[in-house]
């Protein structure tokens, strides 16, 4: 596949990975903030390819890793509604609520449909009109767009039974939380490529001078991600703090502006709370006035009632790059891939699921 | 970080999609759920198929798919079921039991606690019948597109005897030999039927019917045909065998047993127990001159105890079955045309 | 986040606005794709998808520059 | 009044409860839409079992239900994956297979057409591929408790030669050979799934894998174990081999074939294709001395044509799977916990 | 089984026999009004125990076959609505309408469930406030004071879920019809036991004085039928018309009182259509305005549309005594018990479907 | 039509008027059956049920009339 197959290849990987072992010559903790770019690190063995001085913390970037627990209860007592038919992407499904998730709603007779894009879920509500259609509309500013157009269409269509159970979350605060999170030990930051596919990037620059960090906004195959890493420990050697785009291919500086409009007529920003985080100012999006019809919480009377995560899981620890799966005490034990404590388990490709695959290996270097 | 397992599988969990997947829940079904309640073999070749040792006679291959609901009556389950159907299945044909396979399809949700307790009744039976469970596959279908659970066995028996037992074996004169009291196990399972409850002492006859027929044949009665009552019941059975056969067949209603709690629950819904189903009982044909013989070894096995003669073949060769009744009239028995409803009129 | 992947734009298969669509092809097999975010794509151009959106068109420009790159890298190399 | 049936049953007619109930519907359904596929064995015997003729060596099997939505996918049908499935857990045995049962589930509100279509390719892939059906079973459950049709066969072979073939028997040093592309039945049924729709040159791979293990056998490779790739794809396989073979295995990821439409596939939904399910493709695992000649012979087989070497058994005792990838760095493969389930990040 | 083994010994029914033997000496034809007396008859062979002079001819006793093709096609409707659960006694679900019966539109999806009860229908209507549970209130008098018990308990349980598409019919104007039909040939009648357990049989009593039959109130076990045979021929050889009570340990003269109130409080006589007969006055029953609203084909709109009957079906002359089944063009043909075209095909005692399991026999006595 | 098969009572389950019911015993099975209509019926009384209900209570008396007739018939039938 043209713009996949390119960026795969071992002897343009093996340049850039030599290209980085010349530049290296201290340690370098950067963060790959998006749950993509873990996936694709994971999957291909990049750190494998790095000089032993570099060390890649796996980010928050992952709607499915952070979405509270307060929210997937929700999600789990409309999903139960017999009136109901949930619409989710498929990676929620496993994750872990206060008392099962929602694979264990569907296994009790709950409707529940996996989709692949929120499109699908306005399909299923004009052929249901007897029905309760709500759509998980988890994400990051990548997916938002695709929700609010769902919204727009479903205003166009009068569909009155659509609406969203809405956990979004904006980038930008997180990184900014991260850098001003006492203790923190990234250094440098590739960016979210799709996400500054629609936002652009030049909301990093302030971040970028006043944690004094290089963000690199970085694309998803392996050369992306070693060039990312390449101008960011350029960077990092040379003492500069610059937001750069090795994703050009994709982003535009300004980003989508067709998406942006959009995004303002159907969400505000909101405070959010992060799991295993917690609460971030103006880190997150909420359905406007003029769509509150649409906000399932509210058509569904959803109380803010979860009490906190009791699991001990500290996926958010994981997350800043604070601690590491194998200091949580569930690891392994209570919590394993196929009965996940918390979202790190639940993808082969999260942080906890790739050391636990790791496990009984004397060198964990693999991840 | 060499980690255990310390959580055992918890009894309230329920079946899952990823059980279904091949993957590490489908592992853990299997080891704790299947494998515990099945011969070696399957579990030690750890492969998909088992390889036998050499059968001796002739080789008899039958295969049932059983989906009760519920999946417990009073007198057994779908696991007791779906081991003694099959092994009846080969017995009707004259051949020792021998190995089972084993495949299920769950349904999201069902509750695991309800697949070890089949899984073990499934293990009892076949040790009980001395088969052995050889080989499986485990499927998972979504929620709303099963029924709990259903379980197909194949079997493989072997034939130690030269004798064809088959419908067109069947001669004028033969004696027709019925191993028991009819239609418990239809009424059993529709007396647990949402709606239609009734309660009472009746059981299922399910039962595994390998024994006396291996009694007939070890004390050499020539026996010409057998037939499991099933679905449809001892008239459906009749009526397929006088068409295999092309003969006519008299039976004596007097000579039918039915016990009070199954005429009950027939007269109470308007059925006739002659089509309700049954999964311990079937019929034998055996020339005349050896029919008291042939009773008499039926009776002396447990599940065959009140085994009597309930008719003949006559030398017509009408293809039909006759039914003397009670007050001495005859009744024509046919196949229904499909199941049997409940009646109010 | 977010999975996207580039696909070259086959067809224009609907063109209101909000609901523009077009098939796209995603190393062979097809699938209908919402085009309001991107406007300009035309056939034969490759456009990010995401979730049944396409969010970006590839610019072939900027896609090759990290192989000019590396080119230059590799005579850099030679020349060391 | 002797009138003989003038209604050929419509073929927009559906299953009905009444065609599982034993009684004429069940005979119509048997007579029109069952037997006419398959040997005659079953339909002259008419009874519950099959008496097949004498086996030679000894007897493999093997059993699996098929649950497949939907029924229809792009190159192929639940029929031809029925036979085809239990054909090759056959041929992984090494065994010749010979006899097939068939169970049918089928739910209330089947289009006839479609079971008359199903079981129409079940009868064209058992001849092409020289098996028997022979026994067999029909239920019908209630609309809402089925999923329009489930197919459950098993499968009788024999072994016609001394070899062991079985995980047990992998060694260091093997060659460990894959028989085709994969990825392709698991994406084109996907590609059918409501709400996922995608089309473009997506075929399932769903063939019959016995004729290239038969002729590795005849041409005197010394085999030592063979599996085929179903659900969990190529990684799940082979990480359950690697565990009952105990041996660390090490795979080239260059050399495992996977087209671009599946690629695609799996690129745009988040799936990984080494644990997409396939249905006619396998691994064998043979001494490195015979590897090549292994590899001519399955390349003779049209259905094993791009069969390639695709990594060697190690001498480490780590039960691993260890994949070197395009990149040259390696990964670690395990089974998933449960099914893929598409990704949005 | 106490009251029932006693009606079916051998001994006691070979001399009640004798007896109807000794005592005729002419042809007599004789209508058994009942369906369950019916089912008797052919099941027990009883035809077989009386004299050659002695005909039987089935009535028109059966609420499932004559129930009008206009319900039946609307209860199709309704019960192929998916907002629908359909409660019906287990014979109905056979019967033909213009299109299909309701077991195919369970095949396709009705939610349609067999019940012993109306009570159970009542149940499935307070496990399901969700869903509209409709019951389908068929049957003569014996069965109305059962429907109308659901109807007073469904208001005093305030059930707004609950209808009832009622089809209920009166023996006594049938009777009526038949004898005052052109070529009638019924001489004498077996009333329907169970409808006098509940309405008595005063009522008879001037259609045995107008038309000169005798009638009888007879019970259901051979026995009860073979005496009930006894008590008419020995009236009709003795030229005697009174109304006979055969079934005394269950019919009270003036029935039963309690039944009969509730009966009238829930429901007002009206004409029916009778199912191969046409309208008859007076003849059925509807829901009194009261209770409207339990009226499902007020509730969901039903039209009176169903065009007349087109199958050819002759039911309506074989229940009247005026044809015989093998008259009718469809028999063995396109009619036949797996795919009746008529009621009288359906259950395997209708008199069309015993007929056709004795069609290839010589003689064709047994029914 | 209606089918009505004769049970005994067990015992009395309901006593509210209209759902006045009791456990009702046909050859050993049990079912719960109303006996609104036919308030009279004691334990160990038969009632003929239809459709769940019970519709009137057998009178033993009259059960027995026929074989006090037939047994008539058997003496007629000596003396002829
Ligand atoms: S091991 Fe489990 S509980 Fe611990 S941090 Fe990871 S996901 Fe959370
Ligand atoms: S044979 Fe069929 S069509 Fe003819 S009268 Fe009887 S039921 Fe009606
Ligand atoms: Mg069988
Ligand atoms: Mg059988
Ligand atoms: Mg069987
Ligand atoms: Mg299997
Ligand atoms: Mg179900
Ligand atoms: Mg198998
Ligand atoms: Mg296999
Ligand atoms: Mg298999
Ligand atoms: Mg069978
Ligand atoms: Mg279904």
């Amino acid at each position: 596949m043209k713009f996949l197959h390119e960026y795969r290849q071992r002897e343009a990987v093996e340049k850039i990975a030599a290209e980085i072992h010349r530049v290296v010559t201290r340690p370098w903790t950067i963060m790959e903030v998006c749950g993509g770019q873990t996936h694709a690190i994971v999957k291909f063995g990049l750190q494998q390819l790095l000089p032993p001085q570099i060390e890649l913390v796996h980010g928050p970037g992952c709607p499915v890793c952070v979405t509270s627990l307060e929210i997937i209860d929700q999600a789990i007592a409309i999903a139960s509604r017999p009136d109901v038919i949930f619409c989710s992407f498929g990676d929620m499904l496993r994750v872990p609520g206060s008392n099962g998730d929602l694979l264990t709603v569907k296994a009790a007779g709950g409707d529940i449909r996996t989709v692949y894009s929120p499109l699908q879920a306005l399909k299923v509500a004009e052929d249901n009109p007897h029905k309760e259609v709500v759509f998980f509309a988890i994400g990051f500013e990548t997916t938002a767009p695709a929700h609010a157009m769902a919204v727009v269409l479903a205003t166009k269509k009068r569909l009155r039974n659509f609406s969203l159970l809405v956990s979004h979350f904006l980038v930008p605060p997180a990184i900014e939380a991260i850098c001003s999170a006492p203790g923190s030990r990234v250094q440098g930051f590739l960016a979210a490529g799709h996400v500054c596919a629609i936002m652009g990037y030049e909301q990093y620059r302030p971040l970028a001078r006043e944690y004094r960090v290089p963000i690199v906004v970085t694309g998803f195959e392996p050369l992306d991600i070693l060039e990312g890493v390449l101008l960011c420990v350029r960077q990092l050697e040379q003492g500069i703090c610059l937001v750069l785009n090795q994703y050009a291919r994709a982003v535009d500086r300004n980003g989508n502006l067709n998406a942006q409009e959009i995004l303002e007529l159907v969400f505000d920003i909101d405070d959010q709370a992060w799991r295993g985080v917690g609460s971030i100012a103006a880190s997150g999006l909420r359905l406007r006035a003029e769509f509150a019809r649409f906000d399932a919480g509210r058509r569904f009377g959803m109380a803010h009632s979860s009490g906190p995560d009791r699991s001990g899981c500290i996926s958010g620890r994981i997350m800043q790059g604070l601690q590491k799966p194998c200091d949580c005490p569930h690891f392994g034990g209570r919590c394993r891939p196929e009965q996940p404590l918390g979202a790190p388990m639940v993808s082969s490709e999260g942080a906890c699921a790739a050391y636990y695959r790791y496990r009984n290996r004397s060198t964990a270097d693999a991840h | 970080m060499h980690t255990e397992c310390p959580i055992p599988v918890s009894a309230d969990e329920t079946v899952r999609l990823g059980h279904g997947s091949g993957g590490e829940l489908s592992q853990r079904l299997l080891r704790e759920y299947i494998y515990p309640h099945f011969d070696n073999a399957w579990t030690v070749q750890a492969h998909d198929s088992a390889t036998l040792p050499r059968i001796g006679g002739r080789t008899v291959f039958t295969t049932d798919s059983f989906v009760v609901s519920p999946l417990f009556f009073p007198g057994g389950n779908i696991g007791e079921l779906a081991v003694y159907g099959t092994v009846n299945d080969l017995a009707m044909s004259g051949a020792r039991p021998l190995y089972l396979s084993c495949s299920l399809i769950l349904e999201e949700g069902l509750p695991m606690k309800t697949l070890a307790a089949v899984m073990a009744s499934m293990g009892r039976a076949a040790a009980a019948t001395g088969v052995q469970l050889v080989t499986g596959d485990t499927k998972v279908v979504e929620k709303g597109k099963g029924d709990g659970l259903f379980i197909n066995t194949a079997g493989i028996g072997s034939l130690e005897h030269v004798l064809s037992i088959a419908p067109d074996r069947i001669q004028p004169g033969d004696s027709i030999l019925l191993s028991g009291d009819i239609g418990r196990h239809g009424m059993a399972v529709m007396a647990r039927r949402e709606g239609l409850e009734f309660d009472g002492p009746l059981l299922s006859d399910c039962a595994p019917l390998h024994e006396p027929v291996l009694a007939l044949l070890e004390a050499g009665i020539n026996v010409h045909c057998l037939r499991d009552l099933t679905r449809g019941g001892l008239a459906t059975a009749l009526v397929e065998l006088a068409e295999g056969s092309r003969r006519q067949f008299s039976l004596r209603e007097n000579d039918i047993a039915i016990t009070e709690p199954v005429l009950g629950a027939c007269e109470m819904l308007g059925l006739d127990p002659l089509y309700v189903a049954n999964e311990g009982r079937f019929v034998a044909f055996v020339p005349p001159h050896q029919a008291q013989q042939a009773l008499a070894i039926l009776q002396k096995c447990p599940v065959s105890a009140d085994s009597r003669a309930i008719g003949t073949v006559s030398a017509s060769e009408a293809a039909e079955v006759i039914l003397r009744n009670s007050i001495g009239c005859e009744r024509l028995l046919d196949r229904l045309p499909g199941e049997q409803l409940p009646r109010i009129c | 986040m977010c999975l996207g992947i580039p696909g070259r734009v086959e067809e224009l298969l609907n063109e209101s606005p909000l609901e523009r669509s077009a098939r796209v092809n995603f190393g062979g097999i097809c699938k209908e794709i919402n085009l309001a975010y991107v406007p300009e794509a035309r056939e034969g151009d490759y456009v990010i998808v995401h979730v049944g959106f396409a969010i970006s068109r590839v610019r072939e420009q900027e896609a090759h520059r990290i192989f000019r790159y590396l080119e230059r890298i590799g005579e850099l190399g030679e020349l060391q």
